[in-house]
Formats: structure tokens, C-alpha cells, sequence
């Protein structure tokens, strides 16, 4: 999985430790706010970017964002240490780290956003980075399909997000966050409400991986470690919780905001415990627990009590610390053992007593087990969900469910590879993995701990101001974090998850086939995923044989048909036909020539002989010249002649080397053509007709007969037009008439050789 | 004044004549060069002159207008102007490294000049039968360029290209009669006043659907696109390039300058029909994209889908749409020629434009991958490049006039345009090569090299500059919409005070 | 083709076209003729010498190559175009020099109208033989 | 006249639209002379007929007489009769090549550039 050997002294050298500097500089400069921020401050800064739109770079710190920020670059700083030993002496080692910097810049662009369009555009680009990390490992076709996958499924949200954007921005008549959720009565009774919503939580579910848009990021596993423990924790699919958390005082009171987000929420947190339990893959069983926290997450953004959203940030906080620390654990296990598969690993803790310590602490945390910080999280979201007005004990047993899922899967994850005492005969020797891959997992760990014990540290700095960004203060609404809150329903619940969680453990590998069984009977997102793109590639092909058949014939008859179609139509919508056809007596020179014409015309058509079709063409030249010439137009008639007279030439010199018209046997008779070429014809002639009966004005040739001789001392008039009045037309005509000569001449002289290519 | 509207178009003449004249020697190239330099110095001052005095226009042999040919330049011609030069310079450069000696004596440059010349005047004529004579100015160089090399898929390419080219050609010239009769003037400027006076308004709108045919093969809309992606893909880069950044577009500039200024009658109906061709042309050109397996068709067909786009900005006929479809061209002509470049630079070095027979440009050649990512995410509509911006001003465009359907349209194309940009990242540049070779930029000459890299990375800095700093841009194609929807102001200065 | 008679009056026909070629270009200002139509007319006689005596020849007695003729005709149309910046006129504004004007004559007029036409004379006249030529090569 | 003239024009633009649309580009070529010449006729009866009197302006005449044919139409054919001439020319010889290079004339059978077997995948 991308990962380089750690045989020999590889090292990316002393430029490694650059891009650990710049999240651990982000990281200590944002601990400046949190003065402010606990004070009840709201930070805004804004430059203008693209007035004209009404876009600005406009970043607003408040609870929410600040605390996203810190985990953002906390736990950036700690897996761009991690990646600098895991990925040593990797060749394109460079290139990872600065996808992976700027993945994290994106992201903490997008939770600093304090307009919607730039934080769409942060939005966008963590979708390109991660698409670039996703697919890191670019040789391998698994890689570059999850990168795929991850991309447009996130990339077709995101267009459904700017299109929601960009009507919440024209709804509010700003794109100014803050001004925006100010405004949420207003919101919330627009016509358009609905449709918003719609369309921004279609960018948040697809983003944050809510079941039926959940698949891309188990797959998305197929980047190295590192960047899963990344995207999993703090970044990329946070994203969509962050946006539901951003827009929650916006949009959310209503029946259609808080069902939306509990079911989906629900689906997907039970769901996902399920398959979770299901893997057999170590960092596969992590990426499905965090489908389960982010439906759980998303469930609580649908209420608007306090305590669902105390428990929204806690939980939030909770899992971010515990994901990335436990999936930087499966790199170590993954790196020092050479394996991942649950059923074979065991007895690790003693060649890795720090890493198992790391473990053991993180699975805790996440099964809920006090004293840590997923105990607390725990009992809030419990009393959370028994907030939740309208169903509580919906929400509750769902909660219940995913919560004992989660404590076998830590179970799993965590505990049994360290601590089960037969292992299997492993790839490689196990052996304490350097320093600056366990720092990730220590801090982190030891973090759930410390947090747990003293939650009193987040409380006024992270918790309140969070709670009071999204439901307004004061008074604010935000509960406090407590590891003991009395004897209360949550405790019982809790209980009744530690006995669940236990039983479930203790029987997963029968689980485990189970479940295997059935997901292999319900049809895969996955699959589907495969039949889409496929059906999508049918369409494509079959619609573009369909139109750009190749066949020169086909394509100009449906150029000629769209003619005859939509000018006819058009005629026929707009105009009075012409009536009456008053044919003023004509000579008989007239006739002649007319007849004449036309005689020449048909038989040009009718003809399989190509000197009859010459002759026949030049009868009709020069029936053409009669009429410029009866019509006072001798230049144009000699031209005329004399270009005719050069067309049969080269025609004739041409022919020489062609073969004949019809090949044998064949004719050319095709009424649907001729059907259409009578169309085409109809058409045009009445255009004309119609035109003639319009009068004209000769201002124009007026001014020109009145200047010809006088300021343009020509008496020819045609001829003054040409090389004066209208000189340049003529130039560019003469441009033209060298043009076709030297690309004829190129033609010509292309050598055999060439040709035969 | 008058001579900085016709220099613009008088320079690549002069340059194509001395590059033909020399064209056995090696200067011919640096004349290209030059010449093009000069073209582009030009063009930014007589963009600087619009932006400072507004529209401006010169009577071409001092006759008064409409009597004489005018040329005018509006915000939109300048900036249209200015763009074809930097392609110009740009493709010249390019095509130091690749135009061989044989087609380089079978007059390339010249043929390119012309070329260059035919598009100027094309934007910068103010008079109908005169943009007539630039299109063919155009057209004809274009099949020269197109066929040069003579390779068979070219000669076929080349029949399509020309057959179905010569019948909008034909169309075109019908239609300028047709609107001589009915109006008796050809300037666009006196048009725009003569077809109020028209009594038949009904056969006005007729010659406009008229004219909106013609136009539309040229700018290669539904249904009537055909004869670009059978030839796009065959002739030299640097011809494709040009031909992918500037041909088409003339035809959507002609249709923009036609449907603002002069058949702006009836636009329930023709805008309606435009909507309609905008929808089709970009769901049928980007999903034709998403069927192909080759590097230069999946860009030749992107292109059809992308002028949809434009055509949604004039269909819509707001300020945001025009402005959004102003912004839209810029935007497009310098990623889409860049892409063409980049598509030969890979074809050189990796062996072929068939995706599947290609690889490995990502790791062994990573400037190129990042120059290529530029451009084509751009394309696909990520922020925060040009593309981004385009894209996001016509879906609010859409959005506006609460055009859902056309909106939701706009934006899937997006994802499909996606979808087949990585198509291309996805089997050229990210998996390894079939062959096993190493795709390096250090196989190629050190002079070819530079005249590869130059005009690419030039290209793919404007459009990082396009996407990271817009307003200058976003308040032109602003100033420039509001133009065209109000063309008192180019009719004042065509015209004079009196009308 | 090989007839001498044929040749030899060929020959004299082809001279007798362009000197007719130079009549219709000069007086095309004044009466029907002008520079397409002179330059078409001197290439139908160079056309029927290639005819009567092979394309060699007739490249022989244009003694430059037809595409650069063409070439030189449009440089010539453009500078007589571009002549008009000296006098700060418009491109292609005529400028004119009467010699021998009286008040009541205008005498013989030269302008750059006539060296323009000069030009399409010469780019017609380059571009037909050059088709024509290679075209006949060709076979 | 001009009515008949358009129903003329009619008739040869019938012929060449169904000369353009046959399996044989020599064909196209012959629909494209009969095309151009019909263009021509539309520019040049646009500006309606006038029997007789070119536009010309007879020595020591300021002005043309009254009723001469309409010049600018004229001026107008004139040009597009040049550059058809030469989009002509240059079809012509593309289409020979064709025949050297791809040894058909029939359209059906050009399939290089847009191969039939091509892989819609």
C-alpha cells in the first residue's frame, strides 16, 4: 500500500520535517483564539476576492470552526511526523507530502469559510487533493478506481452543493455566512427552502459518506495509512458534518431538516456497525466504524436541543482523537508486521508494549469505557438522543445498537491483535515501531484520557463556544461535560452497551461469517456503483454512434434536414406564405436562358456519365453569365465566364486520374434524399420569394454611384466598389484565392511517402 | 485610430508573406515568431485604447459607414482580439518544435498567419459580408493547415471537414443576400437600426434562423458538429490547438454579434431555440467525450459540449448569461489550446494519443502532469481556476431566470466533463506504460523542449491567473455584457452621433 | 500534343492573352475588366502554353514559381493598403497623383487603387497556375 | 423574372443538395458548382433586376444615368464568385488526393479517421 521498505537507512532527509512545521505552526497560532473565543467572541476577517459576485475570502473563527481547526492541524502535525518515518526514502515521498499539506490547507480553509462560495471553492479543492491522495498509489488499477470513485461521487454532491449555494446565496440576497444564519427564519420560510436543503445536504451526505453514498470511503482505504487516518478523523468526510453543523442555524427547526438528518444519520450509523463488525481487514473494520460515527453525528445535527448538540461536538471531538490514533496503530501493526488481517494477528503486545498501550487507551475510549472522553461522549449522546423530542427512543436504540457494534469492533481492532495469545506465523517479525509513528498514537490517546478525566479543558474553550456558534447564546444551551452524572437513564443505557458490546464481541467471528453471508447476498453499492458508470459508458457510446456515425452522407443529410426543419418551421410560425405568383411577360431570351439553366441542372443530376456532367455543368455556368449579362452586369458575367471556363479545365484535367461515377451495377437513386433536396429547394425559393416582396433600400449603391466618379475617380462602379470602396473584402478575397493555391499545391506535393502513413 | 484596428489584422498578413518568401531558409519560423509578437503587442493596445475611450470604430478607406467597410472594436473584439494573439504567439512557438522542414516549405507559416489574420478580422469587422470574406479567409487556411502532412486520416478528415464547412459557407452567403434585400445595407451596425424598419418581421426572423445555422456548424453546436470531431484529431498539434482554441469560437462570436446587435427581434423564439441547441450540445458533446478512447477526440469532443456553454450564456440573454458566455470564451480558448499542446507533448514523448497504448507520464514526467492538471481541471470546473468561474456565473445565470432543468444540465455536464478529464489522467498519465518505457521530457531536444514548455506553462499561468485573481476579469466580461446588451454605444461609434 | 503548328500558335496566342490580360487590368477602373479579370485572363494564356507545350516550359517562361508570384501580389495589394499610413489615412484609403493635371483634365492618374490592383492581378494569376501546374504535374 | 430567377434558384439548389448527399464525393463536387451558382443568383436578384445598363458612368458624366443594374450586389458576386472559385479549387484537388491516398471516391467507404470498429468504451 505504498508504503517503502524500512530496510536500509532510507530517510527523506533533513526536508522530511518540513511539512510537519507548517500544521504544527497553524496548530500553536490557533491556541491564540481560544482566549477569545471562551470569552464568547466571534472573530471575522474578510478581503474582497471577486466583488463583482459578491464573493469575498471572508473567514470567520468561532466555537465551530476553531475546533475543527485544531483538529485539523493537531492531527495533521502528528500524521505528517507519522508519514515521514512511513513513507522513508519513499521516491515520491515529495509529492505526498504536499498533496497531504495542502489537502489539510483546503481543509481548514473550508472551516474557516466565512462565504459560501469560498468555502465551496476549499470544498472543491479537498476533493482534488484527496482524489491525488486517494490514488497515490497510481500504478495499482484498485487505487485509481476508489480515487475515481471518491471524486465523482463527492464531485456530483458538490455540483448539487453549488447549485444549492448559489440559490441560498440569491434566497439571503448575500453569500456571507455569518449575515446568512442570521437570517434563518427568513430562510426557512422561503419558497425555495426546500429545494436548498435538498441540494446542500445532497453535498454534505455524499461528502460525509452517508448510506447510499457511503461505499467510496471504505475504498478510499486504498490510500496509504496515513492518509486514511486523515481523512477519517478529522478532515475530508468531516467536511459534510461541518457543513451540516455550519448551516444548522439556517435550516434546521423544521420537520423536513430534522427527519432527513435522523434517518439517514440512523441508517447509516447502524448500518455501518454491521459491516464493520463484518471486516476482516483491520484498517477495512476502522473505515466502517467511521460511517457509523459519522451517521451518528449527523442523527444528532437533526435535533436542536442542547444536549444533542453538547453531544454532537463532544462526540465529534471524541472521534477524531481516538480514529486517528487507532488508524495510525493499523500502520504500525500493518508496518512492523507486514499484515492487517484480523484472524491471523495476535500477541503483539509484548513486541510492542507502547503500541499496544496506544491501543488499549484509544479502543477504550471509543467502547465508551470510562474514565475517558467516549464515556463522556457516550452519556451525552444517550441523553442527547432521549432529547430528541419527537422519537427518542428511535434515536436511542439506534444509538444503543451502533454503540455495542462499536465496543466489539474496538474489541477487535484493538485489543485482540495485542492481546489474543495465539498468533499466527507473521509476514515479519514484530517489533516496537521509531518514535515519530507512536508519538501520533500516544498523544492522541493519552488525550482521550487526560480530556476525560479533566473535561473542565474543552469545556469553556471548545464545548460552550461550539454549542453557542450553532444554537445562539446567551443563555447558552451547552451542557456540561461530566463523567459522573447520577444515576439516569443514560447510565442505564450505557450498561446495557457495555453487556451488548461484550456479547457481541464474544461471538464475532460467528458474527463475522454471518454477516459476511448476508452482505453477500444484498446487492453491493459497489457493484452498482460498476453497473452505473457501465451503463453510463452504453449510453455514451451508443449515442455517439448514433450521431457521429462516421458516414460523410449522414451527416450532411441531417445538416440539411435540421434546414429544411427548422426554417420551414420557422416560415411556417412566423410568416404569411406567399400568395400570389405574378410572372411579368418575359422575351423569349429570358425563357430561353431559364430553360436552359434548368435543363443543364437536371441533366447534371440525371447523369452517370462525367462528360456529360462537365458539359452539363458549364451549360449552366454560363446560363448563369447570360443573366448577369442581361441583367447589366458585365464584369460579373466575364468573371463568370471565365471562371467556368477554368473549373472545366481543371475538372478535365482532374478526371484524367478518376475513376468513374457509379461503380457497376450501382445507380444513384435515393428517393429519401431526393425528397429532402426538394425540401431544401422549396424552402429556399420561398425565402426568396418572400424577400422580393419586401422593398429595397438603395442608399448604398446610391451613395456609391454619386462618389465614384467625383471622390473615387473610377467610372466603373463594380470595379471602384471592389478596389476601394469595399478593398478590403477584395484583399481578403485575393487572401483567399492564394490560400486555396498554396493548400492545393501542399496537397499536391505531398510526397507518396508521407501519404502512405 | 482606424490603424490600430487594422494593424491587428495587416500584421500576420505582412508576417505570412515574409515567412512564405523565406520560407526555404530558417528564419522563416522567427518571422512567425516575431510576427506574432508584434500581433500580440498590437492587440493589447488596442485592447488598452477600448477599455480607456469605449467602442471604437475606422471607416477602411475613409468612406463613411456604412458605405465603406468598417472595423469596429467593442470590449468583446478586443478581448477576443488580444486572446487570439496570445494563442497565435503562443501555437508559433509551439510550432518551432514541431512543424517539420517539408511542411514549413509547403508554406505552414504563412498558411497559420492567414489564419490568424482570417480570425482577427472576423472580430473585428463591423460589416456582414466582410466577416463572410474573414470566414473564408479563415476556412481555407484552415483546410490547409488541416490537410498539411498528408497523412490518410487526415485526407479523410479533411473531406468531412470541408464538405460540411463549404455548406454553412454556401448558407452564410445565401443569408447575407437575403438580409441585403430585405434591409439594403450590410453594415452591422446600420443593420441593427435597418431591421426595425423591416415590414415582413416574420422573414427576419427566418433569415436570423437562417443565419444561426450557418453560424452553428461553424461554432459546432447540436446537431450540426460533426465535421470537428472527424478532423481535430488528425492534423499537427499546433494546428489542432489553434483550430481548438479559436475556430469555433469565431462561429460563437459571430452568433453572440448577430443575436445582440441585429436579429434581437424576436427573441422568445430564436433565444429559445438557442436554449434548446445550449442543452443538447452539451449533453451530446460531453457524453461523445466520455465514448472515446483517445487523447485528442475526448478533447475535440469536449469541445462541442463546452461551446454549449456559451451558447447557454447568449440563449439566456442576461446580463449575468452574456457575461458569463464573454467569460466563458476567454476562458476556453487558452485551456482548450493548451490541452491540444499538452496532447502532443504526450504523444511525442509516450508514443501515441490512444490512451490505452500510453502511460507513465505522471511518474517519469511530472511537469507535464502538473501542467496538464492545471488545464484540465480548469476544463472539468474546479475551483478556484478559470473554469470554476465560467461555469459558476452560468449556472447562476440559469439559476436566476430559475431555468432548473438547463441549470441541472449545466451542472452534470460538469460532472461528465470530469469524469472524462480523469479519463485521461487516469490511463495516460497515471498507470504505468504498456510498453514499460519511461515517458521523459529529457528525450525530446533541448530546443524542442523549450518551445514545447514555454507556450504550455505560459498558457496554464494565464489560466491560474484567470482563476486566482477573476474580478479584473469577471468586471470586464461584465462591462463587455452590458455592451452587447445595450449596442447603442457601438452603433454611436459606427454610426456617429446622428442616428 | 506535338503539333509544332499548334506550339508555335499557342505560343503567339498565349503573348497576344497577356498583353490583353494588361488591357483589362488598366482600364478596369474605368470600364468592365479590372485585376481578377485580367489576372484570369493571363492565366488562360499561361494555361494553354503549359497545354501546348508542357508544364516545364511554361514554368520556364514564368521564370519565378507561381505560388511565389501569388505571394508577392498580395504583399503588393497590402502595401498599397498600408501606403496610406504615410498620409495618416485609414488603410486602403486611395491615394492619388495626377500627372499632367490641368484644371480642366486630370491627366494620368496613378494610385495606389492601381497598384492594388496590380496585386489581385498578380494573386490571380499566381494562385490559377500554381493549381493548374501542379494539378497537371500530377497526371 | 426575379420570381422565376428564385424558383430557378430553387431548382439548382433541389439538384444540389441531392448531388451533395450521394455515396460519390465527385458528386459533392458538381452539387458544389451548381450551389455556389445559385448563391450567387440569390445575392444577385437580392438586389433585384435591372434589364440592361450596367453600372457604369459614361466620360464627362458625373453620375451614371438613371436606372443602371444595382452595383453593389454585383461587386458582391464578383467576390464570391473569386472565392468560391478557390474553395473550389482546393475541394477538387483534396477530393483527387482522396482517391490517390484512400483509393475511393465513395464517402461510405472513408472511414480512416473515424474507424468503423472504433471502441465506444
Amino acid at each position: 500500500m505504498g508504503q517503502a521498505t524500512t530496510d536500509g537507512p532510507a530517510t527523506n532527509g533533513i526536508w522530511g520535517w518540513l511539512p510537519v512545521l507548517i500544521p504544527l505552526a497553524i496548530f500553536g497560532w490557533s491556541f491564540s483564539f481560544l482566549g477569545p473565543i471562551s470569552n464568547g467572541e466571534v472573530l471575522r476577517f474578510s478581503s474582497d476576492w471577486v466583488p463583482s459576485l459578491g464573493i469575498s475570502l471572508s473567514f470567520l473563527v468561532d466555537g465551530l470552526s476553531l475546533t475543527f481547526t485544531l483538529l485539523i492541524s493537531g492531527i495533521g502535525a502528528l500524521v505528517l511526523l507519522y508519514s515521514n518515518t512511513y513513507l522513508a526514502g519513499h521516491p515520491q515521498y515529495g509529492r505526498f507530502s504536499l498533496y497531504l499539506v495542502s489537502f489539510m490547507l483546503a481543509m481548514l480553509g473550508l472551516v474557516l469559510s466565512d462565504n459560501l462560495i469560498s468555502l465551496f471553492v476549499f470544498w472543491e479543492l479537498t476533493t482534488i487533493t484527496s482524489y491525488l491522495l486517494i490514488g497515490f498509489d497510481n500504478e495499482s488499477a484498485k487505487s485509481r478506481r476508489s480515487a475515481l470513485q471518491a471524486l465523482l461521487l463527492t464531485g456530483a454532491g458538490a455540483l448539487a452543493l453549488l447549485a444549492g449555494l448559489i440559490l441560498l446565496g440569491v434566497t439571503a440576497g448575500t453569500f456571507e455566512i455569518s449575515v446568512i444564519l442570521a437570517k434563518g427564519d427568513e430562510i426557512r420560510a422561503h419558497a425555495l427552502y426546500l429545494p436548498i436543503l435538498i441540494l446542500i445536504l445532497a453535498g454534505a451526505f455524499t461528502k460525509s459518506a452517508q448510506v447510499p453514498f457511503h461505499f467510496w470511503l471504505p475504498n478510499a482505504m486504498a490510500a496509504p495509512t496515513p492518509v486514511s487516518a486523515f481523512l477519517h478523523s478529522a478532515t475530508m468526510v468531516k467536511a459534510g458534518v461541518y457543513l451540516m453543523a455550519r448551516m444548522h442555524p439556517a435550516f434546521s427547526g423544521t420537520e423536513v431538516w430534522m427527519w432527513t438528518l435522523t434517518i439517514f444519520g440512523a441508517t447509516t450509523a447502524v448500518f455501518a456497525s454491521f459491516l464493520a463488525l463484518r471486516q476482516n481487514d483491520l484498517k477495512q473494520a476502522l473505515a466502517y466504524t467511521t460511517l457509523m460515527a459519522l451517521g451518528t453525528l449527523t442523527m444528532f445535527l437533526g435535533s436542536d436541543t442542547g444536549y444533542a448538540i453538547t453531544a454532537f461536538i463532544t462526540f465529534l471531538i471524541v472521534h477524531s482523537l481516538y480514529k486517528a490514533a487507532l488508524f495510525l496503530i493499523v500502520g504500525c501493526i500493518d508496518h512492523e508486521t507486514g499484515t492487517r488481517r484480523a484472524d491471523i494477528l495476535g500477541g503483539l503486545g509484548r513486541a510492542m508494549p507502547i503500541t499496544a498501550a496506544a491501543a488499549a487507551l484509544s479502543a477504550m475510549s471509543m467502547a465508551g469505557f470510562p474514565p475517558f472522553l467516549g464515556f463522556i461522549g457516550k452519556e451525552l449522546k444517550y441523553a442527547g438522543a432521549i432529547a430528541v423530542t419527537s422519537e427518542p427512543f428511535f434515536v436511542a436504540g439506534a444509538a444503543l445498537l451502533a454503540n455495542s457494534l462499536m465496543l466489539a469492533v474496538a474489541g477487535v481492532v484493538a485489543f485482540k491483535p495485542f492481546w489474543r495469545t495465539t498468533g499466527e506465523p507473521l509476514p515479519k517479525t514484530p517489533h516496537e515501531a521509531p518514535w515519530p509513528m507512536l508519538a501520533g498514537p500516544v498523544i492522541l490517546a493519552a488525550l482521550g484520557a487526560v480530556l476525560g478525566i479533566a473535561p473542565g479543558l474543552i469545556q469553556n474553550t471548545l464545548i460552550t463556544p461550539t454549542v453557542d456558534a450553532m444554537l445562539g447564546a446567551p443563555p447558552t444551551e451547552a451542557k456540561e461535560l461530566k463523567l459522573w452524572a447520577g444515576v439516569n437513564i443514560p447510565l442505564f443505557l450505557s450498561i446495557a452497551t457495555f453487556v451488548l458490546g461484550l456479547a457481541l464481541y464474544a461471538v464475532h467471528p460467528t458474527l463475522r461469517n454471518i454477516l459476511a453471508r448476508l452482505d453477500d447476498m444484498t446487492p453491493s453499492f459497489d457493484r452498482g456503483w460498476d453497473r452505473i458508470l457501465d451503463g453510463l459508458k452504453a449510453l455514451a457510446g451508443w449515442q455517439t454512434r448514433l450521431i457521429q456515425s462516421g458516414v460523410l452522407r449522414r451527416y450532411m443529410f441531417i445538416i440539411f434536414a435540421t434546414f429544411v426543419a427548422v426554417i420551414g418551421a420557422t416560415l411556417y410560425l412566423r410568416t404569411d406564405l406567399p400568395t400570389s405568383f405574378e410572372i411579368e411577360p418575359l422575351a423569349a431570351k429570358q425563357w430561353a436562358v431559364i430553360i436552359l439553366m434548368i435543363a443543364g441542372t437536371l441533366v447534371t443530376v440525371a447523369t452517370r456519365s462525367r462528360i456529360t456532367a462537365i458539359a452539363s455543368l458549364g451549360v449552366v455556368g454560363i446560363t448563369v453569365a447570360l443573366v448577369f449579362i442581361m441583367y447589366g452586369a458585365p464584369d460579373v458575367a466575364i468573371t463568370q465566364l471565365l471562371v467556368e471556363t477554368l473549373i472545366v479545365v481543371l475538372v478535365a484535367v482532374a478526371m484524367l486520374r478518376l475513376p468513374f461515377l457509379d461503380r457497376r451495377g450501382e445507380s444513384d437513386h435515393r428517393p429519401l434524399d431526393a425528397l429532402l433536396a426538394i425540401g431544401v429547394g422549396t424552402v429556399t425559393t420561398i425565402t426568396m420569394l418572400l424577400v422580393l416582396e419586401q422593398p429595397l433600400d438603395l442608399r448604398l449603391t446610391e451613395y456609391f454611384e454619386a462618389t465614384s466618379w467625383p471622390e473615387a475617380f473610377g467610372r466603373n462602379i463594380v470595379n471602384v466598389i471592389l478596389v476601394d470602396f469595399r478593398a478590403l473584402d477584395t484583399f481578403g478575397e485575393i487572401a483567399v484565392v492564394v490560400i486555396a493555391a498554396l493548400s492545393a499545391y501542399a496537397l499536391l506535393r505531398t510526397t507518396a511517402k508521407e501519404a502512405g502513413k | 485610430m482606424s490603424w490600430y484596428l487594422s494593424l491587428p489584422i495587416a500584421i500576420p498578413f505582412l508576417t505570412a508573406i515574409f515567412a512564405f518568401l523565406l520560407r526555404a531558409s530558417p528564419y522563416g519560423r522567427w518571422i512567425s515568431v516575431v510576427g506574432s509578437v508584434a500581433s500580440l503587442i498590437f492587440s493589447i493596445m488596442l485592447m488598452s485604447i477600448v477599455l480607456r475611450e469605449g467602442v471604437i470604430a475606422g471607416q477602411m478607406g475613409n468612406w463613411p459607414a456604412p458605405f465603406g467597410i468598417t472595423l469596429v472594436a467593442d470590449l468583446l473584439s478586443a478581448v477576443m482580439v488580444l486572446i487570439t494573439a496570445i494563442t497565435g504567439l503562443a501555437v508559433a512557438i509551439y510550432s518551432m518544435g514541431e512543424v517539420t522542414k517539408r511542411m514549413e516549405q509547403l508554406g505552414y507559416h504563412a498558411l497559420f498567419q492567414v489564419l490568424i489574420a482570417g480570425v482577427t478580422g472576423s472580430f473585428l469587422t463591423g460589416d456582414l459580408f466582410n466577416l463572410y470574406v474573414w470566414f473564408e479567409v479563415m476556412l481555407i487556411s484552415s483546410f490547409g493547415l488541416l490537410i498539411l502532412g498528408g497523412r490518410k486520416e487526415q485526407i479523410d478528415g479533411g473531406i468531412k471537414y470541408v464538405t460540411l464547412n463549404l455548406i454553412s459557407t454556401i448558407l452564410f452567403l445565401s443569408g447575407i443576400g437575403l438580409l441585403y434585400g430585405i434591409t439594403g445595407t450590410l453594415n452591422l451596425a446600420d443593420l441593427s437600426l435597418a431591421v426595425e424598419d423591416v415590414e415582413n418581421q416574420g422573414l427576419l426572423t427566418v433569415i436570423a434562423v437562417m443565419f444561426m445555422i450557418a453560424f452553428g456548424v461553424k461554432a459546432a453546436v447540436f446537431p450540426l458538429f460533426f465535421w470537428l470531431p472527424a478532423a481535430y484529431h488528425t492534423p499537427a498539434f499546433s494546428v489542432s490547438a489553434v483550430f481548438a482554441g479559436l475556430l469555433t469560437k469565431v462561429g460563437v462570436y459571430a452568433l453572440i454579434r448577430m443575436f445582440t446587435l441585429v436579429f434581437d427581434h424576436d427573441i422568445g423564439f430564436t433565444h429559445t431555440i438557442l436554449l434548446w441547441v445550449a442543452g443538447l450540445t452539451m449533453v451530446t458533446g460531453v457524453l461523445g467525450a466520455a465514448a472515446q478512447s483517445d487523447f485528442r477526440k475526448i478533447l475535440s469532443f469536449h469541445i462541442i459540449s463546452q461551446i454549449g456553454y456559451m451558447i447557454l450564456g447568449l440563449a439566456l440573454f442576461t446580463p449575468l448569461a452574456l457575461m458569463g458566455a464573454v467569460f466563458y470564451l476567454v476562458h476556453h480558448i487558452v485551456v482548450k489550446a493548451n490541452l491540444f499542446l499538452i496532447a502532443g507533448v504526450a504523444e511525442k514523448i509516450a508514443g501515441s494519443t490512444e490512451l490505452a497504448k500510453i502511460g507513465g507520464l505522471y511518474k517519469s514526467a511530472p511537469l507535464l502532469a502538473i501542467l496538464f492538471l492545471i488545464p484540465a481541471f480548469s476544463l472539468a470546473g474546479f475551483p478556484p481556476l478559470s473554469g470554476f468561474w465560467a461555469k459558476y456565473i452560468l449556472v447562476s445565470a440559469s439559476l436566476e431566470v430559475e431555468g432548473w432543468i438547463i441549470a441541472g444540465v449545466a451542472l452534470a455536464v460538469g460532472l461528465l466533463t470530469i469524469y472524462s478529464m480523469t479519463k485521461i489522467w487516469g490511463q495516460a498519465f497515471w498507470p504505468a506504460h504498456p510498453d514499460g518505457i519511461q515517458p521523459k521530457l529529457s528525450h525530446l531536444p533541448m530546443f524542442t523542449r523549450l518551445c514545447y514548455l514555454i507556450p504550455i506553462a505560459g498558457l496554464a499561468t494565464l489560466t491560474i491567473i484567470i482563476g486566482f485573481f477573476p474580478e479584473p476579469f469577471v468586471q470586464f466580461a461584465e462591462r463587455s455584457a452590458a455592451q452587447l446588451l445595450d449596442p447603442t454605444a457601438y452603433v454611436t461609434a459606427v454610426l456617429g452621433e446622428t442616428q | 500534343m506535338n503539333s509544332l503548328i499548334l506550339r508555335v500558335a499557342t505560343r503567339y496566342l498565349a503573348g497576344i492573352l497577356l498583353i490583353f490580360s494588361v488591357y483589362m487590368l488598366l482600364r478596369g477602373h474605368n470600364e468592365p475588366g479590372g485585376g481578377f479579370i485580367g489576372g484570369l485572363v493571363g492565366a488562360t494564356g499561361f494555361v494553354l502554353y503549359a497545354l501546348a507545350c508542357g508544364t516545364s516550359m511554361a514554368r520556364e517562361a514564368l521564370r519565378i514559381q507561381p505560388q511565389t508570384l501569388a505571394m508577392i501580389g498580395l504583399g503588393i495589394a497590402l502595401v498599397a493598403g498600408l501606403f496610406s499610413i504615410v498620409f495618416s489615412d485609414a488603410l486602403f484609403t486611395g491615394q492619388w497623383l495626377f500627372i499632367g493635371a490641368t484644371d480642366d483634365d486630370k491627366g494620368y492618374p496613378l494610385s495606389t487603387i492601381l497598384v492594388f490592383d496590380i496585386g489581385v492581378y498578380l494573386v490571380v494569376l499566381g494562385s490559377i497556375l500554381t493549381i493548374v501546374f501542379a494539378m497537371e504535374e500530377e497526371i | 423574372m426575379e420570381i422565376l430567377l428564385s424558383i430557378t434558384v430553387g431548382i439548382l439548389v433541389a439538384a444540389a443538395v441531392y448531388l451533395m448527399l450521394a455515396r460519390n464525393v465527385l458528386r459533392f463536387i458538381f452539387g458544389l458548382i451548381l450551389i455556389s451558382n445559385a448563391a450567387n443568383l440569390v445575392i444577385f436578384t437580392s438586389g433585384r433586376l435591372t434589364l440592361g445598363a450596367p453600372p457604369l458612368i459614361a466620360d464627362g458624366a458625373l453620375a451614371p444615368p438613371e436606372g443602371v443594374a444595382n452595383a453593389l450586389p454585383q461587386a458582391l458576386v464578383l467576390t464570391a464568385i473569386v472565392i468560391g472559385f478557390g474553395l473550389f479549387a482546393f475541394a477538387l484537388v483534396l477530393i483527387f488526393r482522396a482517391y490517390t491516398t484512400l483509393g475511393t471516391l465513395y464517402s461510405d467507404d472513408m472511414r480512416i479517421a473515424e474507424p468503423r470498429s472504433e471502441d465506444a468504451g
